[in-house]
């Protein structure tokens, strides 16, 4: 029998996307990737306790956050992501800022007040919901969202993502079973970013399934097991599976193969690790080919960002740090701040 | 003349009607049944899930973070146990978002011993729902407070638990603490109770009663008195306010209060009579190693210590596994009339 | 889409059991169904507060209770059942008495000294794992046992049960993930009796899945759905599925299709529905058509079965209640009871 | 001359070695890692599990019922908020079933904060464990107390909690608490920590350690003193002989008890110490609601209100849904040395 560690035929896609948009996402992946680095960089050097983030996962993460139906409200796309989706956020328009706030933990952190670790965005104007850190809940959450959307017509829809590890808490079936009951199925987009591992611990000893997206089919869900290294393809690729989801309101199972560039976080060491594929220089490459980028304007756009993110978080040093009070705001709130039909 | 388990039905049809709830969910909410107490009967947005309590919560947070307006039920507290994470989750979301969101669900839940329920539908969820930060925690011990505590949780912009005594369903209220706008006994079940065979048809017809919003944080004087203050919530309520009638001719007077906000609570009301008395009992139902009333007594003792003419006390259940289904087993290891009239006793009795 | 409440083709046995396991068959399920009928009668008559149990689905307990590889240790079968199980106990050879106790919690109850409800058995002689009321999490607990069936090298295996609408509990995916892991596979046999009923909630209202052992397909598993009417035809079929688990040493997950007779408990009133396939007149009529079993003896046994419960529980209610100090007895154990390998 | 880390690690390889535990595992306790914290390297029974700490404690049930001895790691004791009701069951086999099972089993999982954990590497279980009827629970503060209590664990007929406080997992232990027959540190670091790099071939070399089962139900006594008691365990115990230290020179003598068994628990050492000093501090990192210092404080008033010369004083974490990342969050909410040393010194001086 074959495992989840199955190699999926790396693709490459078959359409193209006009150069503008090659350019916009090769541009946001060198920023989502610099801008990890440079948290790494921060912890290492003392500005922050812990690391974990998405470096290797940008070719999806990318077009990802272009496709979202960003706004406020179930109208909107609901994200439930996991704390490798800082390129997500980024892609939709997040300050690369707030990332490194929250890795500094100034009071100035828009997602947490300095509370959460990095990679923990919460940004309710676009809908994205906190990302927490116990694994999987997330999946829990997501009908609910997806019962709104369904309410309020539009084209929003929840979208879930979570590791292949965590496919194993009850919650990933939660979210199949709450999705597809018979007449009130759900507009959710079920995503499992698949990077072979959880942790230390390989996910070919862990997992019976041939594919973890195979889950769905017991559900009569459609289901797709994709490569996530080519932005390209896997813009082509989103856009149809959304536009399922957009249009038929029911549920899809996405999993998408995907690199761990620099470990599990920096309890890990949060080193480059050299053998696994990087998303990066092969679509550097690619637009090469195709003429689009010089190699000399990628070196440049690169040095650009890595000086404009290096001052940044020099900035960030010097940000005030939350007062010891800080710590009794929020426990209970006054205003109900999610409360959009009623003109919020 | 409501019943306890007609006023929750009622203040969720108000809920439903006029303050926004858009979905009353658990296992075998909907119709027919309505809930395995009728609580949810005859409403409009009530629907069955699927028997997965993590779902349930899930997806009522899900739900409130996107500005619907849900009451989910857990059939019995008994089977919360699993959610905990996901009850801690929803109470962290508003602080560890920084107040970037909130999230306004409402659960609610059959708790306590009494009903003969044996280990599994027995337990109570008041020690438990008390460590949560950022629930509001209530229970009523009247129809009345069932009714208006659960409109003041639905328009809470924080999570809120309702934990209704199961013992006290179907009890119906003392005189003088109607809902206002509620007929007689027999109307009202004719009005909002389902008739026995085929309910196809049937559709309930709701008497207008009004906001009545009982505020969290205020408990209520069942009875005052001067000698020795209880303490207690829920099912409790009833006993502890018939030891008082049992002690009132030895010429012990017992001041009963009704917490019913556990979280949070009316530190005033008790301080009041704790100064009054000196003497306080604190009863609840749960077990007892790290039991809600300890917490009260910690409060007591850092806070009243000089004014206390006795050590203050507890009753609560034996530190056991469950409630076993014999009567005796019961009777050993949940706090009894007798018992709390023997502990009120030695408490007004006691000389320092 | 079908749904879960898509009918299983009713199947009768092509291959046929000598004529003493058939009357032995009905002599356990006739047996099994007047208990049943007898604790319904006790609680209703206040000798009980509550009755659970498994009218209507004796055509699957008896032959599986006779199938099973009975006894202490991981070299026998351990049994994880739900409340709907009295009938694969009594198949084994558990008195019938004993339920009547339970039911009246009598202090000489032995599965729970009067603590649990009816239909809670324990019996760890025959590694009948207790019965818990809280839905679907013996399925958490059967790879624990599963992996000492393999480690101990015999044939014993791990016998799970539970309902249709408990499946949406994490727990049974959880048991199918630990049973499947690749080169770690377990001797668990997951068992769904579906009754198309979880209390007043309709199967097909529920569940996206056309039938629910279609979930174990993604994990590699073996699965099956089958009518679980004709205790001739489940016999031979759960015959092979436990041979291929003991014998492969691999899981297997079988849906098997029955009744509720009398709703679902107490709490629902327990009278006869007469609505739903009463597989007990089924088989005594293919009984009869075999000339297996004249009307007269059936009769007879039944009624004297009648008698002999009734006067049972006539018994049961004079012997002694458990005194309240019992209450705190077995908080800790100080013995090890379960430590079979030294020599228990 | 070991860590807290490595004593548990021994503690396990005797387990496996002459004690009968057959299953250490848990997510990432196995091979290459050996647990997040180094806790399960080189040992024979170690295997990863999947990441379901729900499917893990059902698991580990199930091993026990069928009379293996298993030892299941919670990662962070953080994620075992989803298993409460599989926890509740794993305590009540015994009692549920009159006695009929018993369900030998050994949670171990790391705890508190102090390593700038954030909301979700900083929880606190002993609240939730001491609540949870039918386990021993225990928390060491040394790495002998936690090699022996691991070993008690290990051999006891019922499920037994090991809480270990994870800021203590690299710190050594006190002169005079070696574990009998530990070489000196450097060489225990060569016989038993993995080398960098690959390990494939690599077998740690355990040195001889006798069984010593440190018993459940007694404390500690880190250090004797005239006038006030401070309860503690874990991380607590070295911020109150800290601040046990400080006072000194002022003249105020602290007694300093490290409970380590948190249920059972040793009353009689307490009991005397109260009775000696009339003046009693708790001191634990869970939320201060509904908290196990306030089932402690209950107790104290319950039976030595008379002896008191000071009202009882509990010193815990804040009812905040977690502790914040930022330095100023976390010692706003977690007691700090400070704090202690001036709970303990208004105790001291506090006048009857
Ligand atoms: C409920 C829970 N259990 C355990 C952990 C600890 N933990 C954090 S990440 C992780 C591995 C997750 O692996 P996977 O789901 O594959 O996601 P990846 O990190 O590989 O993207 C674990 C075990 C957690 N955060 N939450
Ligand atoms: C965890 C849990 N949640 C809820 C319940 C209450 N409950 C008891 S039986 C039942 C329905 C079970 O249906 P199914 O799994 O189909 O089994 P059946 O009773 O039909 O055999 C429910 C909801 C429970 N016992 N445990
Ligand atoms: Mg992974
Ligand atoms: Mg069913």
């Amino acid at each position: 029998m074959q495992t989840a560690t199955a190699a999926i035929p790396s693709s490459t896609s078959k359409r193209e996307l006009p150069k503008e948009t090659l350019l916009q996402m090769h541009s946001l992946m060198l920023r989502a990737r610099l801008l990890e680095e440079r948290l790494i960089r921060m912890q290492k050097q003392g500005d922050g306790y812990f690391w974990i983030g998405g470096p290797g996962e940008e070719a999806f993460n990318i077009p990802f956050g272009m496709l979202v139906h960003k706004g406020q409200g179930p109208e909107f796309d609901y994200l439930h992501l996991h704390y490798r989706s800082n390129a997500v956020a980024l892609a939709m328009g997040a300050d690369p800022v707030d990332f490194m706030r929250q890795m500094k933990n100034t009071a100035s952190d828009p997602f947490s007040r300095g509370r959460n670790f990095a990679g923990h965005p919460s940004i309710r104007k676009w809908n994205l919901v906190p990302v927490s850190s116990p694994i999987e809940v997330q999946y829990a959450m997501a009908p609910g969202t997806a019962i709104a959307n369904k309410r309020a017509g539009g084209k929003g829809i929840s979208i879930v993502t979570g590791g292949d590890a965590g496919t194993a808490e009850g919650e990933f079936a939660s979210c199949m079973i709450w999705s597809t009951r018979p007449g009130n199925e759900l507009p959710v987009l079920m995503v499992v970013t698949n990077n072979q591992f959880g942790i230390s611990t390989p996910a070919a000893t862990q997992h019976g399934e041939q594919r973890i997206s195979d889950r769905g089919k017991a559900f009569g869900m459609r289901t797709a097991t994709i490569d996530g290294q080519d932005p390209e393809y896997v813009y082509f690729q989103l856009q149809e599976v959304m536009e399922y989801v957009r249009r038929e309101r029911k549920p899809f199972l996405l999993e998408v193969m995907v690199s761990r560039l620099y470990g599990h976080s920096s309890s890990s060491g949060a080193n480059f690790v050299g053998d696994e594929f990087d998303c990066l220089p092969a679509f550097e490459k690619k637009l090469e080919e195709r003429g689009y980028l010089a190699r000399k304007d990628a070196d440049d756009m690169r040095a650009a960002i890595t000086q404009e993110y290096l001052e940044a978080a020099k900035r960030v040093r010097e940000e005030a740090m939350p007062p010891q009070e800080d710590a009794f705001t929020h426990v209970f709130e006054e205003t109900n701040h999610v409360a959009w039909k009623k003109g919020n | 003349m409501s019943t306890m388990v007609q006023a929750v039905r009622m203040a969720l049809h108000v809920g439903e009607d006029r303050l926004g709830v858009t979905d009353i969910f658990g296992e075998d909410v909907g119709a027919p049944l309505g809930g395995v107490f009728t609580a949810t009967q005859g409403l409009k947005t009530t629907w069955n899930s699927p028997l997965d309590e993590r779902g349930l919560i899930g997806t009522a947070i899900g739900l409130a973070l996107a500005g619907q307006t849900p009451v989910a039920e857990i059939q019995f507290c008994d089977y919360a146990f699993n959610t905990i994470d996901l009850l801690k989750l929803a109470g962290g979301m508003a602080w560890s978002s920084g107040g970037d969101w909130n999230c306004p669900l409402v659960v609610m839940t059959p708790v306590g011993s009494g009903i003969h329920g044996s280990i599994y539908h027995s337990h109570s969820f008041d020690a438990q729902a008390t460590r949560i930060p950022g629930w509001k925690v209530v229970m009523p011990s009247t129809p009345r407070d069932a009714y208006g505590l659960m409109l003041s949780a639905i328009v809470d912009p924080n999570p809120v638990m309702v934990l209704i005594p199961k013992a006290l369903m179907r009890v119906k209220h003392a005189a003088g603490e109607e809902i206002p706008g509620e007929p007689d006994e027999r109307t009202l079940s004719k009005m909002i109770d389902a008739p026995i065979g085929d309910r196809s048809q049937w559709v309930p017809q709701w008497p207008a009663t009004p906001d009545l919003f009982i505020p969290f944080g205020k408990a209520r004087m069942v009875r005052e008195g001067e000698h020795v203050t209880v303490v207690c919530y829920g099912r409790m309520v009833r006993e502890c306010t018939a030891a008082a009638e049992i002690l009132a001719p030895e010429g012990i007077s017992v001041e009963v209060i009704d917490l019913r906000s556990l979280h949070p609570y009316d530190w005033p009301m008790l301080t009041a009579s704790i100064r009054k008395t000196g003497r306080v009992l604190y009863v609840n139902e749960d077990t007892e190693i790290t039991n809600f009333g300890e917490h009260l007594i910690r409060r007591t003792v850092d806070e009243l210590f000089y004014e206390l003419q006795a050590p203050p006390k507890l009753l609560a259940g034996a530190h056991l596994p469950g409630i076993g289904l014999a009567d005796n087993l019961e009777k050993a290891s949940v706090p009894q009339r007798d018992g709390i009239v023997d502990a009120l006793r030695a408490l007004a009795r006691h000389e320092p």
